[in-house]
């Protein structure tokens, strides 16, 4: 098996769909001879031509327009939005149509468009190359929602997001595209090759969407996380040496809520991470679901820890972003708590 | 004080009690605009989008070098297809009067844009058409009762209930789902059609919208990607004079035809009369022609009016003289066809007076067959747990559930019970 | 004091501040000569003239983008949007600009724009016009989102939210503009007349931003809403013949936690409704939020009762609207389940 | 199998490897457009914007209807600008690049555009810049100590460190607040325009942003509603070729140049030399005019080149000729005005030098004061707690909450750790 980061397994997905199926194309922004501000479609073009990897114009409406066009007639676009912090231009274009064409044709029309976005802070990028929209996408019904944690789930979801008849908007957490981040910048930065889940096949597999991931198994709290800052839980744990249940939501719409509840009845106990801004946030979701799933075994409130309620601050990133102090601080509150 | 605002604040000619006045209108005579090739430089087009293309001049006679010599059968099949949308508008504003739809909008008035436009392109061309565009439903061969069967969302309906009436779609006949959004199918007409371009296919695609949906974000993704990728694409604004209360100077239409929107991006435009049945097919033809070449995108303005009101939820008396339509320079489609073909020795009031006849038949027994598939108020009733199909291709688990409870909940007391 | 519907008292609103401020300004499709597609405006440009009532191109996101910047100029703009499904086109100005411009200029810059849009089905409107997308704004840090149920809060709130310096996304529940509805449709419509929250003030009054209101108090429950459901929460009640505590939220952002939670605490069961699909709703963050604080004192858990996961079909509102049946049903879980 | 494709995809005329090309540009002689009254209707005005307007000759002179006359001490004072903006843009990368600031976008090449409207407005006119605006915020009087520390996010940053490095802001300089986000500040400007003529004032707005951001819907919406209200507001374009990676032909630009894109909507469009200082002065103050004086709104496209990278996390390299910048044929704003003044014997390369020396020097000095006030790695540092003011002007109080939060937990290791 090959090593890949997780630019190179997101690069090997599309490479695998688009040499196994001619109808699948690629747009987005500098995503054609450049390959893409991040690399993610490097190499794509000159291997598949100018028709099937294409540079767009600077509009992100236009190019999920022109993406659901092409889907209805036959094709299976990937379009890349450079920002999520610059999907918003397209929002009406995914929830007003995407979303809905299935739906309101009763299947006679769909487009099977993927959205691939990065996503999160931590890389200095101020408040328009931070954020984690992915909330306001979960509410939206018609549209499937993911976010992987690690070079392996990304090649696997992200074929099985363009594989699917369903659009899907897949966030990439830009933060650990070269290497696991436990929340800690002060740290020497850590290459995929050190992590298991580094460890890619070269060629066609999918990570089923739908499915959330047991990383770590325990016995005295779940934590339910996804994205980046399901590294900062595992250190989180580790550092604090306590028996914990992480898991990897990875599929956040539809939600694997069997996984999730199992865990939680399980340990009693919960805390939910996410690095979106708190306030009506996706973790909002798993909490209610969870502590109506749950009720009888909680021992303790379910708790989260996220993203303040402000924008992600250029210079305070670290203070923004919910790391290894705030998920230690989160456990143990969520420790203590006796019943 | 006075008020010193300098704001320009584009107004209508007339507003209710005014006289009807379309001054303002442009037009040139028939026949009086060139033709140019399909293949001419764009530069050389631009003038297309300042005349007016019209065929039928005021004698009901067709002239000039847009005269598309249409064969007498095929305008009086035109003329039968304009009439059907017609009789069918008329009888759905009149059964949603009786409170047994819930909504309806008319194309009165606009009915050659349609028709015209369905026969202008092939069967594989797909159309992306806005809520006025029933015409091409009706031309490319969706069933009356199907139709019919949408606008009550009985058991026949093809959309299961989950529509407001006329947001048809119709995948064999290749015209798209109607959406309440307005604009939103420009960029998917440009995307479809780039995606034919990339197949290497011959097919074209084409759109609608209306004079105030020009402003919204869509017709210029739609635009800039046409124009970028040379999409083969045929995008259309019905300029009816009217977007609900806001006349077309409110988007913008005071000072250029929206013809010319493109001509900064190299799109070229014809203004067309739009209530000339032959103009607007001629155009089309070429137009589609262009596409089918490597020509690039054409934008189409249909200069015509909005005879009846936006929507039966409209009453269009509060903003605008009660007969403005009668006052239209280009006066109606039907009629105007109608005239011509009988100037021609093809056609006879006796022949139209007894088509519109057969034609009330038709869609009255395609309302009594209608019907039977079930009402607003009388069943049958289409199976209510349908609503949660079709949100997915793969549904999450959720949708199970919330349809299981749904049932728990509502079918304690059968379908009618509403509470 | 008069009678007023909603529409009466909104417009009333928005003549009062007219008014008493030469800066308030108006703008929207058909808000103009037409008076709004939902009257909301009539006679507005008769009385202030076309220049502070402004008829304006259908382009959702020109409209708002337009709005700030009249904002930034020294105005106090109110932009309507026809219908809440047509918000989105301009959802990046109000998540990206709006949003974001007192806080990225450190106060230099701000524009108070108030957003007013009817929102919620039950009017036969199909999916395009009846949805309630609340949810997706309240995620959004720096604007506030405020959704009144009454003809009297309509106009203190709609009056507060145009004096107001911080961006306001302001929801009116169209079902309930002509009369309280139960959440019955075979019903015969009730006019507001018939309500106490009918009475409106000619003048000037506001009801403050951030407060929810105890609706009625009662000791069984606390059913936890906002909009039409208000009016079908007491309506069960009523039926059920329960002591029933039914809170409006009234403001979803900033929000009353101490009047919901002092509630909860009291009656240890809640039940959230809203109109909006369920899935990542407003009604997580409720439940995720009153979950934590009154842990120790819920004796079931908090249950939601909300719009299916599905766009709002047309033929099947009935079915979809979480009507008296749904809200009865749900207040019977929450009794029946014992800690 | 062939690719049987027909989509059009544009091409940049050369990319890495290949010989600079610019033969697709349309170049005018200078002096050679001719200079129309303000008063001029708008369909006589077309002709601006397929011409380029230029001023300054390869010979360095001033020639034309559209030679402004401006003083030489005015056109020394623009000198000083402009150099002081590329000084300052060179040290800021210099910063950037040693690890002390993290990020930067440089104007390189481009500084005529600011500075010659910078002077060409007044200072009552509100401008609504992009990030390559910043010789907007020099000329109207920012200091640069100010800028420095926006980029150090330091405990001066009129920002309070909540921005990325050049999104600066100056309220009383009426220059508006910089957005990561393209295009959003052109609808803005028009809003604000339409107050401004709401309330009877005679101050303008002016807005700029890049050939590659006009596929935005917002530029689409600022132009219409410019259009509708004749709102006084002037609209550039700052066609530098690329955005990013892509050339100006991925925005539309190979058929018809920006200047042409309001046309259709009746917005006359100026094409001009971007690089000639007299030249994008005399436009602005034409435009400015005639925007006063009721004319309505002026679409400008400055023809340029971006001569650096895109930003400081940008390589050029692998996406177009290594020295494309020097075959550019506009050549170099600074030195073209530089040769100017020489020739008409007001400067020298002297001076030139000196004042090259004592700017680097000023911004040597304004570098040393604002580390003064801290770096990103040495103290004194910004108070984090200030992360949660200014969300709200009225905060909900859950804030409050969240910043207790944050200081229990961040300051127990006080602010330099970051775990
Ligand atoms: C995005 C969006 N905004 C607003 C509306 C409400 N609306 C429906 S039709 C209409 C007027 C459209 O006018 P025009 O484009 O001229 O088409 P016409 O009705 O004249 O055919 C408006 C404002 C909508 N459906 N979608
Ligand atoms: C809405 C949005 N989409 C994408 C980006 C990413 N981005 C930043 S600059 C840029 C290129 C802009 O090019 P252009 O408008 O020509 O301006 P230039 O940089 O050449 O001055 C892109 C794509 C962004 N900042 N905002
Ligand atoms: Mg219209
Ligand atoms: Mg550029």
């Amino acid at each position: 098996m090959a090593q890949m980061n997780m630019i190179e397994a997101i690069r090997s997905a599309m490479d695998v769909v688009m040499d196994k199926d001619p109808n699948v194309v690629v747009l987005g922004e500098d995503v054609g001879y450049f390959g893409g501000v991040f690399r993610c479609t490097d190499g794509l073009q000159r291997k598949y031509g100018e028709h099937r990897v294409i540079d767009a114009p600077i509009a992100e409406g236009g190019i999920i327009g022109a993406a659901i066009g092409m889907g209805l007639n036959g094709l299976r676009p990937v379009a890349e939005i450079q920002f999520a912090d610059y999907i918003y231009p397209g929002f009406d274009q995914i929830v007003s149509e995407l979303a809905k064409i299935r739906y309101r044709s009763c299947g006679e029309f769909f487009s099977p468009v993927t959205i691939r976005t990065p996503c999160g802070g931590g890389i200095r990028g101020g408040q328009t190359h931070s954020q984690s929209p992915e909330g306001i996408f979960t509410h939206v019904s018609g549209i499937k929602t993911v976010m992987p944690s690690n070079p392996y789930d990304a090649k696997g979801l992200l074929i099985a997001a363009i594989e699917s008849d369903d659009p899907v908007v897949f966030f990439e957490p830009k933060r650990i595209y070269n290497g696991p981040f436990d929340g800690d910048p002060e740290k020497p930065a850590v290459p995929w090759t050190s992590h298991p889940k580094g460890e890619v096949p070269e060629g066609y597999y999918t990570v089923p969407i739908g499915e959330a991931e047991v990383v770590q198994q325990g016995s005295e709290i779940s934590i339910v996380t996804y994205g980046t800052l399901v590294h900062v839980a595992t250190a989180a744990a580790e550092k604090m040496g306590i028996d914990a249940e992480v898991i990897d939501v990875r599929s956040l719409s539809p939600l694997d809520v069997t996984t999730l509840a199992d865990s939680v009845k399980k340990t009693g106990r919960c805390l939910i991470a996410h690095e979106a801004t708190r306030f009506g946030g996706y973790g909002a979701e798993l909490a209610a679901t969870l502590q109506k799933s749950c009720f009888y075994h909680l021992e303790a409130p379910i708790a989260r820890v996220a993203g303040w309620d402000t924008p992600y601050p250029h210079a305070f990133e670290w203070q923004y972003f919910p790391g290894l102090k705030r998920m230690v601080a989160g456990i143990e509150r969520v420790l203590e708590t006796t019943a | 004080m006075a008020n010193p605002s300098r704001l320009h604040i584009p107004r209508p000619t007339a507003r209710p009690g005014d006289e009807p006045d379309f001054s303002y209108l442009d037009l040139s005579p028939a026949g009086s605009i060139d033709r140019p090739s399909v293949g001419a430089r764009t530069r050389d087009l631009e003038f297309l989008s300042a005349g007016l293309v019209r065929v039928l001049d005021d004698d009901h006679e067709a002239k000039g070098p847009w005269n598309p010599d249409l064969d007498p059968e095929k305008l009086q099949i035109a003329l039968r297809w304009m009439m059907l949308n017609r009789v069918f508008d008329q009888r759905m504003w009149q059964i949603q009067r009786q409170g047994r739809i819930s909504f309806y909008m008319e194309a009165f008035g606009e009915e050659a844009v349609s028709i015209a436009q369905g026969m202008a392109l092939r069967s594989g061309d797909m159309c992306f058409p806005s809520y006025r565009n029933q015409g091409l439903y009706l031309y490319r061969g969706m069933n009356l009762v199907d139709m019919m069967c949408q606008c009550l969302s009985n058991t026949r309906d093809m959309c299961k209930g989950r529509q407001l009436p006329i947001m048809y779609h119709f995948k064999s006949g290749n015209v798209f789902s109607i959406s309440g959004n307005l604009a939103t199918q420009y960029p998917h007409a440009v995307g479809w059609a780039m995606a034919s371009a990339i197949k290497g296919e011959d097919h074209i695609a084409a759109s609608w919208l209306g004079d105030g949906s020009t402003a919204e974000a869509d017709f210029h993704h739609a635009l800039t990607f046409a124009a970028v990728y040379q999409a083969p694409v045929i995008l259309n604004v019905v300029n009816n004079q009217w977007a609900i209360s806001t006349f077309q100077g409110t988007a913008g239409g005071e000072r250029r035809p929206f013809a010319a929107r493109g001509l900064g991006l190299g799109i070229p435009g014809i203004r067309v009369d739009g209530n000339d049945l032959l103009a607007v097919y001629a155009v089309t033809v070429w137009a589609a022609d262009r596409a089918r070449r490597g020509g690039g995108p054409t934008l189409i303005e249909h200069v015509t009016y909005r005879a009846g009101a936006h929507s039966t939820s409209d009453d269009p008396s509060k903003y605008r003289p009660k007969d403005e339509h009668l006052a239209w320079p280009l006066g109606d489609p039907i009629d105007r066809l109608k005239e011509h073909l009988i100037k021609e020795g093809h056609w006879s009031e006796k022949k139209h007076a007894k088509l519109e006849e057969e034609l009330k038949a038709e869609v009255m027994a395609a309302w009594k067959e209608a019907q039977q598939y079930g009402t607003m108020t009388e069943g049958p009733w289409l199976d209510p747990s349908t609503m949660f199909d079709d949100v997915y291709a793969d549904p999450p688990q959720r949708l199970e559930s919330q349809r299981r409870r749904m049932l728990e909940i509502h079918q304690q007391n059968g379908n009618g019970d509403h509470s």
